[in-house]
């Protein structure tokens, strides 16, 4: 269920990207379909009543170097919090190139509704 | 595990609001609100690096956003494009969703990880050698800046890209002025 | 000799972070750095051709780690990105110059070869994600680097149908990460192996199919080539329809189909789909266009179907468990025109820029009797059209004869004949350009016009040769066996290619 | 863009010292806390937008030249590239983390731990530091005078294409 609301946020986010005409709308749609992605791929990795994968003095036996057994037990997955942190500078990356873009041909158009911005055709 | 429905429910209507709502700027502001909202649950999820890289990110990206909108004449461009077109997308994504959902099938319930399921996952590697391995005790940070750094280099070239695309995008002048055979 | 693999990324990389830095008086030693670099570049990919090794980077063993793979086909597509990249850089050299902020151009373009040689050499779907998106925004950036009407409106266009393919791919990688718990591709086809394709993997595959289609422009993806190619600059025109679409389509694609999920029947025929609608659609639109440049936009549509259908034939026939000699022939087929695309469409291109830059204009009404006034432009521009429409002995014949030999031991005679019926009209049109660009009357506003001369003619030049030379990669079997049968191994092979068992 | 109050100028003069340390900090320890090059990296590039929103471009532009800015992130990035290949010379693989295998380990839960992992932190922070600053000062310089100025007679465009 709360893979499938995450999945309603991602398709809410591609219906605004295909249908809307405004430009700014579109590039919002992405973002939503990125958020969507991120918040998937860390709920994969919860683990019920689990901890952060970050290791604390308590969970660490200094002379033996053992990782108390209790945190490899409770830790959630570390492995999709790395890719997601990837993946949100990525889209930050496309968000600044596109309203970028976005401003630009603002300028050149006067205007944000795609149906107007039509000069290539054919 | 309210908690989570409580929020992901709250960014579901937001994202709904963002999409239908008539002004540029109340969207934006919406698109800022899931963002929260997905920072807040990162951070129940345990996640306390992403929480944070993305509550910043949204700071940021929210004043990207609304430098788009503000002091423009906001037109209020709202309905779609073609009719014909937005029923036969919105039928296609219909149609998607209901295919989709059938994935979750698939998957386990919320709560249980891949790595309990499947045996010999890196994840496990992860958590019981990161600190001996890299000296870390930040896994996500020994795995985004040792075992997996090659992302990481390609994530810094991405933002990299999209730094100097953007001042390419934003120069004042693209042309030279071509008159001059010689040039 | 053994390049260590990373040096594919780094090297371009580590150029493009210290280009911005010079300032406008060392502009020249700017654009000799990028030209040492992409041609560096060229000289690696060929010395890796035919050899076989994976890196792991960090010095990680495979799960940990991300790992870096080359293959016969990796080393065919890296050696194709070479190629254009180091014919489209020489000719930047001189074609930029009317444009302004050249040292973020060079840069850019680095970016986005480092971001191509990324995704062919990686061993790992989410890094391949991340250097997907490397190389797309920098061909966002590009397309719309002359900040005009068009340009502008084409590269929002592109950009936005990019991200939402990237968002697929991403939203796909965590499917896969959900079901198989692994990003290492032979991990994950080990793992399938033994699980065997559940709903989740198959609406992951299908998400990797829309999303790599769309940056391939397959026909029901395709809207945004026709806008995006020709409103970059030529050089860059050149590199997307040369190679962008390829390492990032249909290389991407078949990796992940043949090598990572496996091949199976309904893939085999979505594939053949594609590619025959790419093929059919692209050059009946293509026909009736009057801009140079949009005009081999479409052809690129074109002939990317006929890759698309060589390797989806062969999927199908390897499913059906088909006999794997016309199998491999089929791929054989796919890849080879793959690689003589990129010569051909790039040099097309380059020829395409040349022609705009001496006239300033695209519209093929408008130009004529250019044969007098620029005659190697003309040459060069032949024996691209030449390879393009199949006219032997071009390389563009053999490939497609080579298909078309395939689907009738394969017994699809209809594909057969609609592999001839495109190839002609793909002649006619190209018969079209000629006509009206090179030869008839010379218009008055024209008389002014003259060749391009140095690094231009010399990208050209260095192009059409190979244009003539790779009809040998077919014909002398012992550059065959080196060059293009590693790349045919690896996918006929499959989720047993030899690289998949060096891993483990 | 000329600025904001008095107040609004006081308080950010005070605050932007807080963020920058700040951002400092997550930078550092960003491999024993939450956080990391990333998340500090933006916090610093921020000090410097609420300055540009308190003092506007001009005052920022003065402080730190965007030509700077540029260099900084170009030296973040290869600062980092040059981590992954001193990790080829010096390590035997790229990213090989050299220093925590060969040079320094360290102890855990110390500054000085997990070899390259806080140099490359540091790098990335100046990197992205550097860049996000630089995208929100081009979007901010970013002259719009309305669609006259750029915009080219409406006739040429469209007469052209078919």
């Amino acid at each position: 269920m709360a893979y499938a609301l995450c999945f309603l946020l991602f398709m809410i986010g591609l219906y605004c990207a295909v249908v809307k005409k405004n430009m700014v709308k579109i590039v919002l749609g992405i973002m939503i379909m990125e958020y969507a992605v991120n918040l998937f791929l860390i709920m994969l990795g919860y683990v019920n009543g689990g901890v952060a994968p970050i290791i604390d003095r308590a969970a660490y036996d200094v002379q033996t170097h053992a990782i108390a057994p209790q945190f490899l037990k409770t830790s959630v997955d570390p492995l999709p919090q790395a890719l997601v942190l990837t993946s949100i500078v990525i889209s930050l990356g496309s968000l600044a190139l596109m309203i970028s873009i976005c401003i630009r041909t603002y300028a050149k158009y006067g205007t944000f509704d795609i149906t107007e911005i039509r000069r290539l055709r054919g | 595990m309210t908690l989570f429905y409580i929020l992901l429910v709250f960014m579901v209507i937001a994202a709904i609001i963002a999409v239908e709502t008539k002004d540029l700027l109340s969207a934006v502001i919406c698109v800022g609100a899931i963002g929260f909202g997905g920072s807040l649950m990162f951070l129940f999820l345990r996640a306390p690096d992403i929480a944070m890289t993305q509550i910043v990110v949204e700071v940021l990206g929210l004043i990207i956003l609304i430098r788009a909108t503000i002091s423009r004449d906001l037109t209020f461009i709202t309905g779609d494009r073609e009719f014909v077109g937005t029923v036969a997308s919105v039928v296609i994504l219909f149609l998607i969703f209901m295919a989709g959902m059938r994935i979750f099938d698939a998957l386990p319930e919320f709560g249980v990880p891949v790595f309990a399921r499947v045996p010999e996952t890196a994840s496990q590697a992860y958590i019981a050698r990161g600190l001996e391995d890299t000296g870390a005790t930040n896994i996500v940070t020994s795995i985004y800046l040792d075992y997996r750094a090659y992302d990481t280099l390609g994530e810094a070239t991405v933002l990299f890209t999209a730094v100097i695309g953007a001042t390419v995008i934003l120069r004042s002048q693209s042309r030279k002025r071509l008159e001059d055979p010689e040039l | 000799m053994s390049v260590p693999l990373p040096l594919f990324v780094a090297l371009p990389l580590v150029a493009a972070f210290v280009l911005p830095v010079f300032g406008k008086g060392l502009k020249p030693l700017a654009t000799l750095l990028a030209n040492l670099v992409t041609l560096c570049l060229l000289v690696m990919a060929v010395l890796s051709l035919g050899q076989s090794r994976i890196y792991e980077v960090g010095g990680w063993s495979i799960p940990l780690g991300i790992n870096l793979v080359l293959d016969g086909l990796s080393a065919l597509l890296l050696t194709a990105i070479g190629v254009v990249s180091a014919a489209a850089m020489l000719f930047s050299t001189r074609y930029m110059e009317q444009y302004t902020a050249k040292a973020k151009y060079l840069s850019l373009f680095l970016l986005m070869v480092a971001g191509m040689n990324g995704v062919v050499l990686s061993g790992d779907v989410f890094n391949l994600y991340v250097f997907l998106e490397i190389a797309s925004i920098a061909s966002y950036a590009l397309v719309g680097f002359g900040c005009e009407h068009e340009e502008l409106e084409a590269s929002f266009k592109y950009m936005v149908l990019g991200s939402v393919a990237s968002a697929f791919v991403l939203f796909g990688v965590a499917l896969v990460y959900a079901n198989t718990g692994s990003l290492n591709m032979t991990q994950i086809s080990a793992t399938i192996r033994q699980i065997g394709m559940n709903a989740g993997l198959a609406f992951a595959l299908s998400l990797f199919v829309a999303g790599f289609g769309l940056k391939a422009a397959l026909v029901p993806f395709h809207a945004w080539l026709p806008d995006a190619h020709p409103s970059a600059p030529a050089p860059i025109s050149a590199m997307l329809s040369g190679v962008l679409i390829k390492a990032l389509g249909v290389y991407a694609l078949a990796r992940l189909v043949f090598n990572v999920f496996g091949v199976s029947i309904p893939v085999g025929w979505v594939l053949i789909a594609l590619g025959v609608l790419s093929m059919v659609i692209g050059v009946f639109l293509a026909v009736g266009q009057w801009d140079f440049k949009r005009l081999l936009a479409y052809h690129s549509i074109s002939q990317m179907g006929y890759v698309v259908l060589g390797i989806g034939l062969g999927a199908l026939i390897l499913a059906q468990e088909g006999d794997p000699l016309w199998a491999s022939l089929a791929i054989l087929g796919g890849l080879f025109h793959l690689v003589n695309h990129a010569v051909f469409k790039s040099l097309l291109f380059l020829t395409s820029g040349s022609v705009e830059m001496a006239t300033g204009t695209r519209q093929l009404k408008q130009m004529g009797g250019l044969v007098e006034r620029m005659p190697y432009t003309r040459t060069t521009c032949a024996v691209a059209s030449a390879s393009i429409a199949g006219v032997p002995p071009f390389n563009g014949f053999w490939s497609k004869l080579i298909l078309v030999i395939a689907a009738v031991q394969a017994r699809f005679y209809i594909l057969a004949a609609v592999t001839v019926l495109v190839s002609l009209v793909t002649l006619l049109s190209f018969l079209k350009v000629q006509r009206y660009v090179f030869l008839g009357e010379l218009p008055e506003s024209l008389d002014r016009t003259r060749e391009n001369g140095g690094s231009m003619l010399a990208a050209m030049a260095f192009l059409a040769v190979l244009c003539l030379a790779m009809s040998l990669l077919i014909l002398l079997p012992s550059l065959r066996e080196t060059v293009l049968q590693p790349a045919v191994d690896v996918l006929v092979k499959g989720v047993t290619s030899p690289t998949a068992v060096v891993a483990r | 863009m000329s600025g904001m109050t008095v107040i609004v100028k006081t308080v950010s003069s005070w605050v932007k010292v807080l963020i920058f340390l700040f951002g400092i900090y997550i930078i550092l320890f960003g491999h024993l806390t939450p956080g990391g090059g990333f998340a500090g990296g933006v916090i610093l590039a921020s000090s410097y937008v609420l300055l540009m929103l308190a003092f506007g471009r001009r005052f920022v532009e003065e402080n730190l030249p965007s030509s700077i800015a540029s260099k900084l992130d170009c030296l973040g990035a290869f600062l980092f590239a040059l981590l992954a290949i001193l990790g080829l010379v010096l390590g035997g693989t790229f990213f090989a983390n050299f220093l925590y295998q060969r040079y320094l380990p360290g102890e855990p839960f110390e500054l000085v731990s997990g070899g390259t992992i806080p140099l490359a932190n540091i790098a990335i922070g100046l990197k992205v530091g550097a860049s996000l600053f630089l995208v929100i000062f081009a979007l901010a310089s970013f002259r719009y005078d309305g669609p006259t100025s750029e915009q080219k007679p409406a006739a040429q465009g469209t007469g052209q294409k078919e």
